[in-house]
């Protein structure tokens, strides 16, 4: 699969209040952006279970992105918190492995940034493609 | 996107009995099509694939509980505003992914479970926080609707920041009469318990039943309210040594020109005002509404009281909006209040030594700098929030907006509520407001408060946590996660088992996926729906 | 009988945000609400937003749920359309008059699928969009409108009765048509006609037009020139273009013996009902009479090959040369069709049965016309004689004249009047230099040399009226003449040849035509059905399209086995009475019909090409604008939608309904109009095309608007890169509203904002004197439109605005107050932010509440009651109390619903 | 009633199941009441051929310790599958790969190289490896293949049972050939111990699950009193299965995951990761950057038994390819 034609298959969570508010934002105001991701709507960006990330991995995603609220502006005062620490530990171990860290993202992205959806999702779209295929895919 | 061939493809899943496409699917045709669907074909789930479930949910939802299917049974693809309207350029790739998206729905679709909402109790008495006119007015307004009133004001008296004001616009009427009429009214309410220099000191529990620990001088007492309604209002910016404030002993803020003149002490000749002291700047950029008439009122009663005064208004907008203002505003200028406006860039100085004598400043209009003679120099300072908004938002957990005031849910679908239900804000609490405005907006909580009260039971969302008790070891992590405190670990015949309390789950997820033993399912949210949503994606 | 329990219900007056707000909150508390509101759907001002700040998210998407909770609550009645006419009593129990106006639709019934919509020929301007976007006469206020029904737009009554309709054997909806041309929308005529007729363009050239002969029009002046019209609507289409209906198979097949009109209407309409239709023709060119009876100047080969295309890209296949009795009979076809129409119209001649009549020389008028239309040119000598009165006659005569007879002569056995051919025909004939010899008919052909020489005629007189109803003619004894003549072609008109269907036993009438019974259309054998000249004798084109409609409408219910639907009977066409002939002269002046041009004689004789020339667009508009039924504004009554509406809604006698109700408090919630700003003439609103309102950009800008969202400028559609905002036009202005709207300034700035969403790089100025964004989150808005959205703001009240004619771009003169220099600024497009009133005038006087000098409602207690009206138990919210944005009429509504839950649970 | 038909064997394992089995001390002989043992490679002489000679299903039950790792192995266990009425994964490494598993870390190449090259003791510059066909003068020799993937028994055969923990305590081995002997066996697929998790029979004071630091074992002695967990040390009894009596726990030594995961949960490491970044106490990014330097081994620690059942189950191999 060659650098340019591989199309890269990312999973996105989202948390109601503000990464998902932020992606129809920019919906709503036209920010164009690679139709790789797939977003899966979770009510908090602490519901996101590592166990998630490695199936997500394992059935053939080449990345996994997480949207969460600011610190500060979750809804539901501190899951986003947990996610954070989650997430830091997750990236250390999936080099082990032989999964670049780089294939998993946590960002905060508020309900007014529509913008800022569009072109995170955007660069790490291109992270991915810089790193091609995880290979999972095949031997399914 | 090519929504006809999505409809094909759909139409081709496993467990798809009915497909269609409408132009406009929360308009009444659609909501009548999917009751039709419901029970022309008696289904047993519901998908809408369109623009975002935030908005129309609870529409769809709806839809299916009066055709008799469990509302939960629905589930919302967003295939608008997360797909067509971001992917225009690529048309093809946006069609195959609206078909992905809808796979994982339906694979999500097939897991969902019927879920009740619990109707919990409501307690048909609400705590005012404030006994400000605000306060007093949504106490007075529920207590004639024959509800419970609980005012709780922290300084010793009722009547809050009019206690200080000498006159009201735009009828000139004394401040003190008419807080002195509303605070008798109060009395005389036999439904409303006033409890002054109470402080409230925790707040636990959830709409229809709060357990609220109030604090007078050390002697705390515990109330149980259905509702509240935070009116604390907001208090007057201090500047800071700007234009000789606390040096120059003439130099003084509006709040402290109404205090001298309500005790007749105020004889000044030259008075200039400078708005928007302290406001509309990087440090604080809103504008606090009402401070403008403010000074133009106090401009226009210097005037009447002493037509030999000569009275500036130096204003950087005036923001006399609506037709009241507008036309005081006028009448002001008939008075002879004379009005200059200044750039941020070059402020008023003022000039003198142990006392403020003139202020230079750059007239716009005619393009040089004048100077005003000034024995006084009141300024215009902006209303800032609560020093313990920060407190009360952790002890409500409710959130304040970034210049610190309280952030009501959402500012035009429900202006006077939180995003946490049962708690409710009006008043300068949510955004600096005049009296009138402060009083209707009074009104309007105690409406939303009304609400719930009068139903006497609420139905919050079956989006909780589910402890499965074969399976949980007792580890008490999940208790750690949950800022709500909706999780405890009860110990029963020797054994440690967690278990959700419903009623103040609010569904956040954290525990579940935190829950090492998997005993923790998420409602609506559930492991094996996610997990079956992952499998679908690459399907 | 009134509705209401007193105190425990409320009525709200105004469905705008605030006033769905208010119900919304009464009714979640328990109490019953009536919520009336003027137009056919709530939603009020919001609704014409495309979106709101500060949020900047959709008006839309936050209205809508709340107009779908409203419709849908337990605790709230909807009266939409309706106004309160009458409000007595005190607080605590006030009898309210509600009126329903009629929307001549049963709501109960209507769907809001808006099939009515796209048939209605009546085109008005969009008031929801201002005026720049159009609807129909029968319309929904906006697509999400709640409740989503439809309303007639019934101004006047029409001034004719339509007998046009009334008299066409297709019922064609003429008046419908016409308004169309008249409104310049051709290809929308075009269908309009090709739902009730399949050949417009044949029509349009051939038909006898018995809807000009009743139009109500002549009893003024002149009839309404309508089959030229037709014509002028079919040649202004791309037939081969045209888009074709989605059809859905039934499966099921129909065989059509004969490709005339009769059949072709019948194929027609039974391909589109889904059926598998074979259509047998024995002659090698399909469209019977139509393409081997009428000549080429009369109806061109092409035209009627494009519009039978047309048919067989429905999936009607035609075989040609294929004689019915001889290649195949109906007994075979019966076995593979479920059924049969015979539509072979009338095609055997008449023998003069004279003495040398087989002579070579002497032709048969139908066959003459037949080898001429098929082969393109047949043998004829110089002088030529043509035997018969109609229609056929003188198309041999001029046919004959074109291929190069030098004398031709019409001979006919009685006189002019009885003459059956038209009277633009006969007037035609004689034009060309064809003489018409009455009351003489030949007796006998004499031939030399084995070829035709002379014929022999005899003087005819009239006597008693025969059969027919005509005089019959009697040969005047002793005036037989001779007379050379090279070719003589008898016309004497058609006959039907029947021999093939006796096959199966069909019976004929006595006249040899197939008996049929009227009411089914069917022959005495069951599943074959007839049409047409076969069963009529020779008659009109249209009379056959009618015929072959009504077959198929019965082959369809007999395919169904459903029972034949019964046709209601048909309408006599109805003349004005003198008085009204006498007050449409005075409304309307006279007006002649405008003529169409045709070909000069001198040349038009030398071929074939078309005799008349169509009209030109502006010809077709200014005769069409003679219509009568046209002349009203809104709905016309052409009844096509009550023809098109599946729920079968329509009730165009509808009367207005009144409907008492008891409620306990009222609340005025009427909302906002704008002010008009072409007063203001410096600013040229109206005058100059690029100075638009602000709720006009907003309608331009909304995806549901007229433009689809594309921010065009209305001179030449271009997408401006920059653009103007002037504030405070009409407000703050003692020549017009003295008070400040509140809204404008930060609505200017979502505008502003919004231009540069849609095309990035778009650049605002926004001319302000006070920027008043007081509200939460105001002033960062206005910091984020500087900073990212590429607006500044200019301090000045614009004292006029100019524009360059080359490119029609706005020049704003202002005085920069800060720098107080006089400038100039061009633009391409300058949006003034008008100010906004209060539209509660009627309302304020029912419930007897008193405005203050502004048009706002009066508040005594300003402070501790600012929403109690001066009356007890009337409140006000939203703009109708005082100028505010929508967060603000949001909060002032749930106040409103307090005060008013307060004061029925007995409080002051 | 007719004796039951035993037969053990020992895949890619450590012995220790086997000895397990003697550790029943005189129970051994109330085995040998209810059963024959016909196959046990460690104890008794049987040969391969033995087996193959028996009729299918001719073993009643057969105990299978040890993961498959060479083709070897992988043959026995078709074998063994095929002649017996119950087969029960004996065992962690059978159940879930065990420590051999975590050869899944790296493949077959990288095992050679460091096993006959690389190892300091190796005196092997021409890189002689062991090959699977060898020509001697005798004949030709064969040894297994290995394989780069550690397989779990269940991920080669059917598998009726499943008996955790390294090794299996003696009250499970006796309590799984009581239930043989009483015919009372629980529906096929269960593993047989505790349906909760290991916290559930620790006795230990729980009072709140908030840690700010993560110690390694030389790094602290353990209250005895307390929940390992709450002192900072890294417990997986949260997500591990109980029935193991918590013996580990018993001699102050944290749960090492060895009995896998419990019922309800998919994947044990993902699941301790989650947990212990939950309650891992961070107020900003210094914190958190301490945590993941305190977890020095995140994969090693968590998949310590269980990397062949996990959702990824290896490293890359694409990875360790191209030398990542």
């Amino acid at each position: 699969m060659n650098r340019d034609k591989f199309e890269p298959l990312i999973l996105g969570f989202a948390c109601n209040w503000c990464a998902y508010a932020g992606a129809d934002l920019a919906g709503v105001s036209r920010f164009q952006y690679p139709p790789n991701m797939r977003i899966i709507r979770v009510m908090c960006s602490g519901r996101v279970d590592p166990t998630f990330v490695l199936k997500a991995f394992a059935s053939g995603a080449d990345g996994v992105f997480i949207g969460g609220c600011h610190p500060g502006d979750c809804h539901y005062i501190e899951g986003n918190y947990k996610a954070r620490r989650r997430y830091e530990l997750l990236k250390k171990m999936l080099p082990q492995y032989g999964i670049e860290s780089e294939r998993l993202r946590l960002e905060w992205i508020s309900a007014s940034e529509g913008a800022r959806f569009a072109e995170v999702v955007m660069d790490f779209i291109n992270v991915i493609k810089e790193l091609g295929a995880l290979g999972k895919r095949q031997d399914q | 996107m090519n929504v006809p061939e999505v409809v094909e493809y759909v139409k081709g899943l496993p467990d798809i009995v009915h497909a269609e496409r409408n132009l406009f699917t929360c308009s009444e045709e659609g909501i009548s099509a999917i009751k039709k669907g419901i029970k022309g074909h008696n289904l047993n789930r519901v998908i809408v694939a369109s623009c975002t479930p935030r908005t129309h949910e609870p529409l769809f939802r709806a839809a299916c509980e009066e055709a008799g299917l469990n509302k939960y049974l629905f589930e919302f693809v967003n295939i608008r505003d997360q797909c067509s309207w971001v992917h225009m350029r690529e048309p093809e790739k946006a069609t195959q992914k609206a078909k992905d998206l809808i796979r994982m729905g339906v694979a999500k679709a097939r897991l969902l479970e019927p879920l009740e909402e619990v109707e919990t109790p409501v307690i048909p008495s609400c705590m005012v926080m404030g006994g400000g006119v605000v306060g007093m007015s949504a106490a007075l307004n529920l207590a004639e609707q024959g509800f419970e009133v609980h005012l709780v004001e922290k300084g010793k008296g009722l009547g809050g920041t009019l206690l200080d004001l000498y006159k009201l616009f735009p009828t000139n009427e004394q401040a003190s009469k008419l807080v002195e009429s509303a605070i008798q009214k109060v009395a005389a309410q036999s439904k409303i318990k006033a409890y002054l220099s109470t402080r409230v000191k925790d707040v636990r529990g959830f709409i229809g039943n709060f357990e609220v620990v109030l604090d007078q001088d050390g002697k705390e007492s515990e109330i149980k309210v259905g509702t509240i309604i935070v009116a604390i209002g907001a208090e007057e910016l201090k500047p800071v040594h700007q234009y000789g404030y606390g040096k120059f002993p003439n130099v003084v803020t509006q709040l402290e020109l109404e205090q001298r003149m309500k005790k007749g002490e105020f004889e000044g000749q030259n008075v200039v005002m400078i708005n928007c002291v302290g406001a509309r700047i990087p440090e604080r950029t809103y504008c606090s509404r009402f401070c403008c008439m403010t000074a133009v009122k106090n401009a226009t009663l210097i005037r009447e009281s002493n037509p030999a005064s000569k009275v500036w208004i130096l204003h950087r907008d005036l923001m006399a909006y609506g037709e009241d203002f507008e036309n005081y505003y006028r009448w002001s200028m008939e008075q002879g209040v004379r009005f200059i406006r200044y750039d941020r860039e070059k402020p008023p100085q003022v000039i003198g030594d142990g006392t403020a004598e003139k202020v230079r400043v750059w007239h716009q209009l005619r393009g040089r700098e004048i100077e005003l003679p000034a024995d006084m120099v009141v300024l215009t300072t902006p209303l800032i929030p609560r020093a313990d908004n920060e407190e009360i938002s952790k002890m409500l957990k409710v959130p304040l907006s970034e210049q610190g005031f309280f952030l009501e849910a959402h500012v035009k679908l429900m202006p006077l509520e939180f995003a946490t239900e049962g708690i409710y804000i009006c008043g300068s609490a949510r955004w600096p407001t005049e009296i009138a405005e402060g009083v209707a907006q009074a009104y309007g909580a105690a409406a939303k408060a009304a609400i719930p009260m009068r139903r006497g039971y609420v139905k919050p969302e079956a989006i909780t946590s589910y402890v499965n008790e074969d399976l949980c070891g007792g580890c008490g992590i999940c208790f750690e996660m949950c800022p709500y405190s909706a999780i405890e670990i009860k110990a029963e015949n020797g054994k440690r088992v967690a278990h959700c309390i419903t009623a103040l789950c609010k569904g956040c997820g954290t525990c579940g996926a935190a829950c090492p033993s998997g005993a923790i399912s998420m409602n609506h949210f559930t492991d094996e729906q996610i997990l079956a949503q992952i499998a679908a994606l690459t399907a | 009988m009134s509705r209401g329990n007193g105190h425990k219900s409320v009525l709200v007056i105004g469905g705008g945000i605030a006033g769905i707000q208010a119900s919304l909150d009464l009714a979640n508390m328990g109490l019953q609400v009536y919520l009336v509101e003027k137009s056919p759907s709530i939603g009020g001002r919001m609704a014409q937003l495309d979106k709101t700040f500060p949020t900047n998210d959709c008006a839309m998407c936050i209205l809508a749920p709340k107009m779908i909770e409203a419709s849908s609550h337990a605790n709230i009645e909807l009266y939409t359309y309706s106004e309160a006419e009458e409000v007595s009593g005190e607080v605590g129990n006030f009898r309210v008059k509600i009126r329903k106006r009629s929307p001549f639709v049963d709501w109960s019934k209507c769907t809001g699928c808006g099939l009515c919509e796209e048939g209605c020929p009546v085109i008005l301007p969009n008031e929801f969009d201002q005026g720049l976007g159009k609807r129909k006469a029968i319309f929904v206020l906006f697509p999400q409108a709640v409740p989503k029904k439809y309303v007639i737009d019934k101004r006047e009554e029409r001034p004719c009765k339509a007998a046009c309709k009334d008299a066409c054997p297709a019922h064609t909806n003429v008046l419908g048509y016409i308004k169309l041309i008249a409104e310049g929308e051709f290809e929308e005529a075009y269908k309009l006609i090709r739902d009730t007729n399949p050949l417009p363009a044949v029509c349009g050239r051939i038909c006898y037009a018995p809807c000009e002969e009743v139009c109500n029009r002549g009893q003024l002046d002149e009839p309404m020139a309508i089959r030229d019209l037709k014509r002028f609507a079919a040649d202004h289409v791309n037939i081969e273009e045209l888009e074709l209906p989605t059809i859905t198979k039934t499966g099921k097949k129909v065989a059509i013996v004969g490709s005339g009109p009769a059949g072709l209407a019948a194929a027609n309409d039974l391909a589109i009902k889904g059926y598998g239709v074979t259509v047998f023709e024995a002659l090698p060119e399909p469209g019977g009479m139509l393409r081997v009876g009428i000549p080429e100047y009369r109806l061109p080969k092409e035209v009627l090959r494009k519009e039978i295309g047309y048919i067989q890209k429905l999936g009607v296949e035609i075989r040609t040369g294929v004689r019915v009795g001889k290649d195949i009979t109906l007994e075979e076809i019966r076995k593979e069709y479920g059924a049969i129409f015979i539509g072979t119209g009338a095609h055997g001649g008449m023998r003069l049965g004279v003495e040398g009549e087989d002579l070579s020389g002497v032709m048969e008028g139908i066959s003459f016309l037949r080898v001429v239309n098929l082969r393109g040119k047949a043998e004829v000598g110089k002088r030529t004689a043509v035997i018969g009165g109609g229609n056929t006659a003188v198309d041999c005569a001029r046919t004959a004249k074109r291929l190069g007879a030098e004398e031709v002569r019409i001979v006919y056995r009685r006189s002019r009047a009885e003459m059956p051919a038209s009277a633009e025909e006969v007037a035609a004939v004689e034009e060309e230099g064809i003489g018409i010899e009455l009351l003489t008919t030949p007796t006998r052909f004499f031939s030399e040399n084995g070829r035709l020489a002379r014929m022999e005629c005899i003087r005819m007189k009239l006597g008693e009226p025969d059969a027919s109803g005509r005089p019959r003619p009697i040969p005047i004894e002793g005036s037989e003449f001779t007379t050379p003549v090279d070719t003589v072609i008898a016309a004497l008109g058609q006959v039907p040849e029947t021999e093939f269907v006796t096959e199966l036993g069909i019976s004929l009438s006595p006249r040899g035509t197939i008996g049929i019974d009227p009411k089914t259309r069917a022959t005495n054998i069951e599943g074959v059905f007839a049409g047409g000249d076969v069963v009529t004798g020779p008659a009109f084109v249209i009379d056959a399209i009618a015929a072959g409609q009504k077959a198929a409408r019965s082959i369809d219910c007999y395919l169904k086995r459903e029972p034949v639907a019964v046709e209601e009977e048909e309408r006599v066409p109805e003349k004005l009475s003198e008085e009204e002939v006498a007050d449409r002269q005075k409304r309307y002046p006279s007006q002649k019909r405008v003529k169409m041009r045709e070909e000069p004689t001198q040349e038009r004789v030398k071929d074939f090409r078309e005799v008349s020339l169509a009209y030109t667009p502006e010809e077709a508009i200014e005769e069409a604008s003679r219509c009568l039924a046209g002349l009203i504004e809104g709905c016309i009554e052409c009844h096509e939608c009550e023809k098109r509406c599946e729920a079968k809604a329509l009730v165009y006698t509808m009367q207005d309904e009144h409907v008492e109700v008891d409620v306990g408090a009222i609340i005025l919630a009427t909302g906002l109009d704008l002010y008009d700003v072409s007063p203001l003439t410096e600013y040229g609103y109206g005058k100059i095309k690029n100075v638009i309102t602000a709720l006009e950009y907003e309608r331009l800008t909304a995806a549901s608007g007229p433009t689809f969202g594309e921010l065009r400028r209305p001179s030449d559609e271009k997408i401006p890169e920059n653009i103007a905002f002037i504030q405070c036009v009409g407000s703050r202005d003692f020549r017009h509203k003295t008070y400040c709207s509140a809204v404008c300034c930060m609505h200017a700035t979502k505008e502003a904002m919004l231009a540069y969403e849609h095309h990035p790089g778009t650049k605002s100025t926004i001319f302000y004197i006070d920027m008043r964004a007081v509200g939460k989150g105001f002033q960062e808005y206005i910091a984020r439109a500087q900073e990212e959205y590429n607006v500044t703001y200019i301090r000045s009240r614009p004292g006029k605005i100019e524009v360059t004619p080359e490119n029609d771009n706005p020049i704003i003169w202002y005085e920069d107050t800060t720098t107080s220099e006089t400038k100039k600024f061009e633009t391409e497009l300058v949006i003034l932010c008008q100010a906004m009133i209060p539209r509660n005038e009627e309302a304020a006087k029912i419930l007897g509440v008193s405005l203050d000098d502004c048009g706002f409602v009066e508040i005594p207690d300003k402070i501790f009651h600012p929403l109690d009206t001066a009356r007890s138990g009337i409140f006000a919210c939203g703009y109708a109390h005082s100028p505010r944005d929508i967060p603000d009429s949001v909060t002032q509504a749930s106040g409103a619903a307090a005060r008013v839950a307060e004061v029925l649970a007995g409080g002051s | 009633m007719a004796k039951l038909k035993l037969g053990l064997y020992w895949a890619a394992s450590c012995g220790g199941c086997d000895v397990a089995v003697l550790d029943t001390n005189e129970k051994i002989l109330d085995i040998a009441q209810i059963a024959d043992l016909v196959f046990w490679p460690i104890a008794l002489d049987f040969k391969y051929h033995h087996v193959e000679a028996m009729e299918d299903k001719a073993i009643d039950v057969c105990l299978f310790n040890g993961a498959v790792r060479s083709s070897e192995q992988e043959r026995i266990a078709r074998l063994l599958r095929a002649k017996s009425k119950t087969m029960v994964a004996f065992g962690s490494c059978a159940c879930f790969g065990g420590i051999p598993a975590l050869a899944n870390f790296t493949n077959r190449a990288e095992i050679m190289e460091r096993a006959y090259v690389e190892a300091p003791s190796n005196d092997n510059l021409d890189r002689t490896f062991p090959r699977i066909q060898t020509e001697v003068a005798e004949g030709e020799l064969e040894l297994p293949e290995l394989y780069d993937t550690v397989l779990t028994l269940a991920q080669v055969v059917d598998v009726e049972y499943f008996v955790p923990g390294c090794p299996p305590p003696v009250d499970l081995i006796l309590k799984i050939v009581d239930a043989l002997a009483t015919n009372s066996l629980p529906p096929p697929g269960a593993v047989i111990a505790s349906e909760k998790t290991l916290c559930d029979e620790c006795d230990r004071k729980k009072e709140e699950k908030m840690i700010s630091k993560i110690y390694r074992s030389h790094e602290i002695i353990p209250d005895p009193e307390r929940c390992l967990l709450e002192q900072g040390i890294l417990c997986m009894g949260p997500a591990t299965r109980g029935g193991c009596g918590a013996r580990c726990i018993k001699v102050n030594m944290p749960c090492r995951g060895c009995f896998g995961p419990p019922a309800g949960v998919v994947d044990q490491g993902a699941k301790l990761v989650s947990a212990i970044a939950s309650i891992y106490q961070a107020k900003n990014d210094e914190d958190i950057a301490r945590m993941v330097e305190e977890i020095v081994d995140p994969a090693g620690t968590f998949y310590r038994f269980g990397l062949a059942d996990s959702i990824l189950k290896r490293k890359r191999l694409q990875k360790l390819e191209s030398g990542g």
